[in-house]
């Protein structure tokens, strides 16, 4: 197996006295699909803007690309072009949802014919609403136009924070389909958040169970729900209260 | 009524094609538009600078901003008039660089002093208003630096415009500092404001009225043409 | 200052600009001689383009003046003057710091001071117009009509009607309060409003409140044709005179200011032709002109004129020309000689002993001869004039002057003395 | 140097508790609060109602609300002087609800009339920063259209903070306006721009640099205050 | 059955050209779990604007407490307290957790001691967050704290646009209690936007299916999910396409 894309080692982020990442060690593989779940305010999304480089931990490092970032340390354009999040509340700019797809183009300075934007916002089923203003969007429509303006500029490391909570069934299927094409297609790394169980089921090669800033369990998708070691992972999927 | 009459004479000085008036008013413009330019690009970075960042000494340096906005121009133009004059620190040197006194580009300096805190007070509050979040969405999107703090310029562009607006505003309408450090010279640095100050005084209040008049049609027009680049943000 | 001397001539308005009021400041006898007066203005400097800044006040450039008579200059040498209109103080202190070529300015103590302190290199008169007091048509204190300032601020005072101040230390602010010293009022009260603005504001206050206030008579004249509906109540008394000097920055000062083309400037501003087209200025719009020109070089030029001047010729130590201003200028005193028909007269004018005397009477002089206009001799002992101390110059009421002898006989009573000789 | 010169005339002159300054500095505070009171009065509501609702007309209103921002201050003094001058067609009803010239009155409503376009401009902008959704939030649990309005001012609350300091600063910094209706009379309606003025007429620039310096002081201090009393929200 | 808490006649929405919301007649109950499903898009949250009377329909009524309200009828205060929604995408004010629960009771001028606030924050699992400010919170407890400020109002009718859609499967359960509880306790009538078809299941009385502005079917929970007539509700819970 290839180097590991990160290598989280005694990263941890607090608030104040509030521990909300707290991970000794971790890696997570080029090309899988690694879902994290967790109850409400885990911290995951905090763990995955700590992967996006989005805020700099308080202890630790994040090895990525053969460099390690500790808190201190900034990280170069070109690292953090190679990844990007959709995040659990999209927020798309004052502009039509074809200028939103096409933003991360524009910032990579790519003025191409906008044939990769016609294509993404098809991906995803939203070719007729391109021209509409970003504010008009519905809730699930919001969700997949970011999800395809996160697609368009091609990352390494896609980053999904919930990325179906607002979608129908349908959709649903569709967001998954797309996600796993990225991965098997791209061979892009993903690390998703989700409460759906069953989408972690769906996607997931590996799944860890955040629990109060602490990874509790990390399992392959299989042992992880049919038979986890731990305890708490079978609470947790079952929907009981866990600490 | 003399507003009537200030008014009938302003159209007519228009109409007319006043060659005096064409000097002062592309005098204004030109002094005006310079400055603005200066404060903008001062103040826009400075304001984006308080906007995001925390810092030690940024209360500090919020609360002079806003005492900057309540400079009286008078002691701006008394302050550059002090130092550039030929007997002050910088007029001493009598270095090219520096613009002796009573001429437009000591009106220039002065004027750019006056606006950047008003430019950089409303920039500041309109940047804060744009959602942090936001700006963290475009980081993760690959944005650098510069082109985060566009796009976030670009999401509160209403309040970034009305701030230059209002620097605009508080050039074009400026008295004390021009007159203090330009000295209202005729084809000179006679701008329509102190142009005003003089009809006033001679008592020529209708041609003082039609000069104000002319003054605000001109910034009226510069606003609509502002709204027009603007296109549709403000029924947004 | 010397003691303020007193017209006899009508009021300045109604004077055309060649028989002009007395001089604010007494001229000293000591005149340029009429040979040495350049009556040209100096010719241009070819090369010499560039930017003069005159820094002055606002009355020269408010009231017209400077658009009437600077475009010649600018023309003749190729220069462009620009102009600083300020209030006095901010215009000397443009000048000390060295940010003006040259001051145009009223406000005599400053000027010397300015002066004296090595600030300028040089000071001439200009000209100089005069203030009136102003008011309300309805003329609440009764003021209209006197001749005498002080009184009429004193009754003002006594009235309490409303009265508006400058207040700001300008020259106008400064004759203000010269003249309530000489009232012995220190202007206080509601009715007394200090206001602190330039003479614009400080009019259109005044017709706002219906007020009393002193204006420069420039500023008052502009404004009245603006609809201004204030009045002119007293004017003609002799502290009300307002002199104007033009100053040049002492070069030394720093490499930046151009002396050569002050010193051209200067030279054109006092010469002769300027001088009396400056004497012209509003004449055509009100009838009577703002300023009256008072340089050295007008008056001495003025002075050859036969109807307005006096030579001392002949057997003296300084033969002099002095202008009908200049001896006017002069200390005065009265005489009373009875007419052909016996009735006493009185007559006002100047010391025969004292005029003679400043021009030195050689001890081998005998004779005066006292010339006419008219080409009429007539020859008195010399000796007995200078023992005269009631033998004057008497002023004519239309210019010229007229030997008032006394005790001598009705020969020596010349009209219209242009020149006296000494044999 | 003189800018020295007047910095420590200025401390003298704090320290010994000038009485003629105080008058002068009591005045200012006032005037230039009682017309800030007014024009925030004015200025909110409209900005409130620009920012919130799009009616036939409002581009105008906004591009005329801009030009405002412009307003020479001289010319508003001159418009004021018109309107309120004995001959002028208020002054002419001699009421005695409408104040009379050279009184602090009459520069009260030069002030207000100066600085409302400006409160009111950037209370739109602060207003139409805020989420559109975050009203519908707010309707939606209950609230009245005032207190929809207020919950978004608080919302806004930087950029309606920086519209006031902006307006504080453009009506304690104004001389153009106050001169011309105030008449600059000691004691009466002499604030600190128009003493500030008439010192540098009279050629006393250290003393006006001085009583510039106390000015900027006295707004240094309301904003600090300012600043204080709005709590953390810069920080946030 | 007392009269129904809605009736909707002839209701439309559209923007331009595009229809929204289309309901020729929809009476909701008193008191009952109104549940509306459907693909993204199709314009539920629209028709929960459309009840909380935050927009005017385009043409007809919506007939509430004795009034009819049509597209220039403003609706009385009193009318509109009586409803609150939970939005999808819930704002909270920049203010504390606890100022935002307590803003409904401030706007009605109840000061009282906030023990309402206080009890409503226990029940949504989040008292420990109550001095926390509203920035700092995780997905899932915004949404969490939206509904508990919703119910502090104890409004007459509760409408919630994907009110767990951010919730891990503990925390769903929580809320689905909250809302059971409410309609039985206080006679709330409730009307749910969810694409949990599970949670519909376990609490609506009667479903809804939304398609492209049109209501193509209405009926009771388990004929909807069991035994539909419409073979578009059954692709529909299958996550097929569907027209
Ligand atoms: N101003 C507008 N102009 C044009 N279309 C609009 C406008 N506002 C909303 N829409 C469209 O109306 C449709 C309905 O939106 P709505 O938010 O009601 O959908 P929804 O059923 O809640 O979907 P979701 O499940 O994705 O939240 C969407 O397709 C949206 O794009
Ligand atoms: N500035 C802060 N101060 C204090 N606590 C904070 C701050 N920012 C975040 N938190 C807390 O950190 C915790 C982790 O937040 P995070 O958004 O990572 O949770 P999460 O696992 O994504 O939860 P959810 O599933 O609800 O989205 C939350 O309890 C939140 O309240
Ligand atoms: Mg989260
Ligand atoms: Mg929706």
């Amino acid at each position: 197996m290839s180097e590991p894309i990160y290598q989280l080692r005694g990263l941890a982020k607090t608030y104040g006295d509030h521990c909300v990442v707290d991970v000794p060690e971790l890696d997570i593989q080029k090309g899988e699909i690694f879902c994290v779940v967790g109850p409400s305010g885990a911290g995951k999304s905090t763990l995955l803007r700590l992967l996006n480089f989005l805020e700099p931990p308080t202890r630790g490092t994040i090895r990525f690309h053969g460099r390690d970032y500790g808190p201190l340390d900034q990280v170069p354009l070109e690292h953090r072009r190679k990844v990007t999040t959709v995040f659990q509340r999209s927020m798309l700019l004052n502009r039509t949802v074809w200028a939103n797809v096409n933003y991360g183009l524009w910032l990579r300075g790519d003025r191409s014919s906008g044939a990769l934007v016609d294509e993404a916002l098809d991906q995803v089923g939203l070719k007729h609403v391109a021209r509409q203003h970003a504010r008009t969007l519905s809730g699930g429509e919001l969700q997949r136009v970011a999800l395809a303006r996160a697609m368009v500029i091609k990352p390494d490391v896609l980053l999904l924070d919930e990325p179906t909570a607002n979608l129908d069934p349908y959709n649903v299927g569709l967001i998954e389909d797309i996600v796993r094409k990225l991965n098997l297609d791209h061979g892009t790394t993903v690390v998703l958040v989700t409460h759906n169980v069953f989408q972690a089921k769906r996607l997931a090669h590996r799944v860890a169970l955040l629990l109060e800033c602490e990874i509790v369990e990390v399992a392959e998708v299989h042992k992880f729900f049919e038979s986890s070691d731990n305890p708490r992972t079978g609470a947790f999927v079952r929907g009981e209260i866990v600490y | 009524m003399e507003i009537w009459q200030g008014l009938a004479k302003a159209v007519e000085l228009i109409m007319n094609g006043d060659q005096a008036l064409g000097t002062i008013v592309a005098l204004s413009l030109k002094v005006s538009g310079i400055a603005l330019l200066f404060s903008t690009m001062l103040g826009i970075p400075l304001g984006i600078m308080l906007g995001f960042s925390r810092f030690i000494g940024r209360r500090l340096v919020i609360a002079l901003l806003y005492t900057g906005m309540g400079f009286p121009p008078v002691v701006v133009g008394l302050f550059v008039y002090m130092l550039i004059s030929r007997s002050g620190p910088l007029g001493r040197l009598g270095s090219p660089l520096i613009p002796s006194l009573f001429t437009p580009e000591a009106m220039i300096i002065a004027q750019t002093i006056i606006s950047f805190p008003l430019i950089a007070g409303f920039t500041m509050a309109a940047v804060m208003g744009v959602d942090p979040q936001l700006r963290q969405q475009v980081m993760a999107l690959g944005a650098t630096r510069w082109q985060g703090a566009w796009t976030v310029l670009a999401e509160a562009r209403v309040g970034v415009l009305v701030s230059i607006v209002a620097g605009f505003g508080s050039v074009i309408s400026e008295i004390g500092a021009v007159q203090m450090v330009g000295g209202n010279i005729e084809n000179y640095t006679r701008v329509l404001t102190t142009a005003i100050v003089l009809e006033t005084n001679k008592g020529r209040f209708s041609l003082a009225m039609a000069l104000g008049v002319v003054l605000l049609a001109l910034s009226f027009v510069a606003n609509v043409v502002m709204l027009r680049l603007q296109g549709r943000t403000l029924d947004e | 200052n010397a003691p303020a001397p007193t017209p006899t001539s009508v009021p300045p308005t109604k004077v055309p600009p060649t028989a002009t009021p007395v001089p604010p400041t007494p001229v000293p006898p000591t005149a340029v001689p009429a040979t040495a007066v350049p009556t040209a203005a100096p010719t241009a400097i070819p090369m010499a383009s560039g930017r003069l800044l005159l820094a002055t006040t606002t009355s020269t450039r408010d009231s017209g003046l400077l658009d009437f008579i600077l475009p010649d200059f600018e023309k003749a040498f190729g220069v462009k003057v620009d102009v600083v209109a300020v209030g006095s103080g901010q215009a000397i202190k443009i000048g000390q710091d060295g940010n003006a070529e040259v001051l145009l300015v009223h406000s005599r103590a400053a000027e010397d001071k300015f002066m004296a302190d090595g600030h300028g290199t040089r000071r001439e008169d200009v000209m100089y117009n005069d203030y009136v007091l102003v008011g309300p048509a309805t003329d609440p204190a009764g003021v209209k009509g006197l001749k005498n300032a002080a009184k009429a601020f004193a009754q003002v005072a006594e009235k309490q009607a409303t009265f508006v101040s400058r207040g700001d230390e300008s020259g106008t602010h400064v004759k203000e309060k010269d003249i309530w010293k000489a009232a012995a009022i220190t202007p206080e009260g509601t009715w007394y409003v200090p206001a602190g603005a330039g003479m614009g504001a400080v009019l259109t206050m005044a017709n706002e409140k219906l007020a009393y206030t002193l204006s420069d008579r420039a500023t008052y004249l502009a404004r009245k044709a603006e609809g201004l509906q204030l009045e002119i109540l007293v004017e003609g008394d002799a502290v009300m005179f307002n002199p104007y000097g033009v100053m040049l920055v002492n070069t030394a000062k720093n490499a930046q200011i151009k002396g050569d083309l002050a010193k051209s400037f200067v030279d054109w501003l006092v010469s002769v032709p300027v001088q009396e087209k400056i004497g012209t200025f509003g004449v055509d719009k009100w009838g009577a002109p703002l300023f009256f020109p008072s340089s050295t070089l007008y008056q001495a030029a003025h002075a050859t004129a036969p109807a307005a001047g006096l030579k001392i010729t002949g057997l003296v130590n300084t033969p002099m020309t002095l202008t009908e201003a200049e001896v006017k200028a002069m200390p005065t005193m009265e005489a009373e000689r009875a007419n052909k028909e016996g009735v006493v007269e009185k007559y006002t004018g100047v010391s025969l002993a004292k005029l003679l005397g400043l021009a030195g009477v050689k001890a081998e002089a005998t004779t005066l001869v006292f010339v006419a206009d008219d080409g009429f001799t007539s020859e008195v002992p010399v000796a007995d004039v200078l023992k005269c101390e009631k033998c004057i110059l008497s002023f004519r009421s239309n210019g010229g002057f007229s030997s008032v002898l006394p005790d001598f006989s009705n020969k020596a009573q010349v009209k219209g003395v242009v020149e006296m000789q000494l044999k």
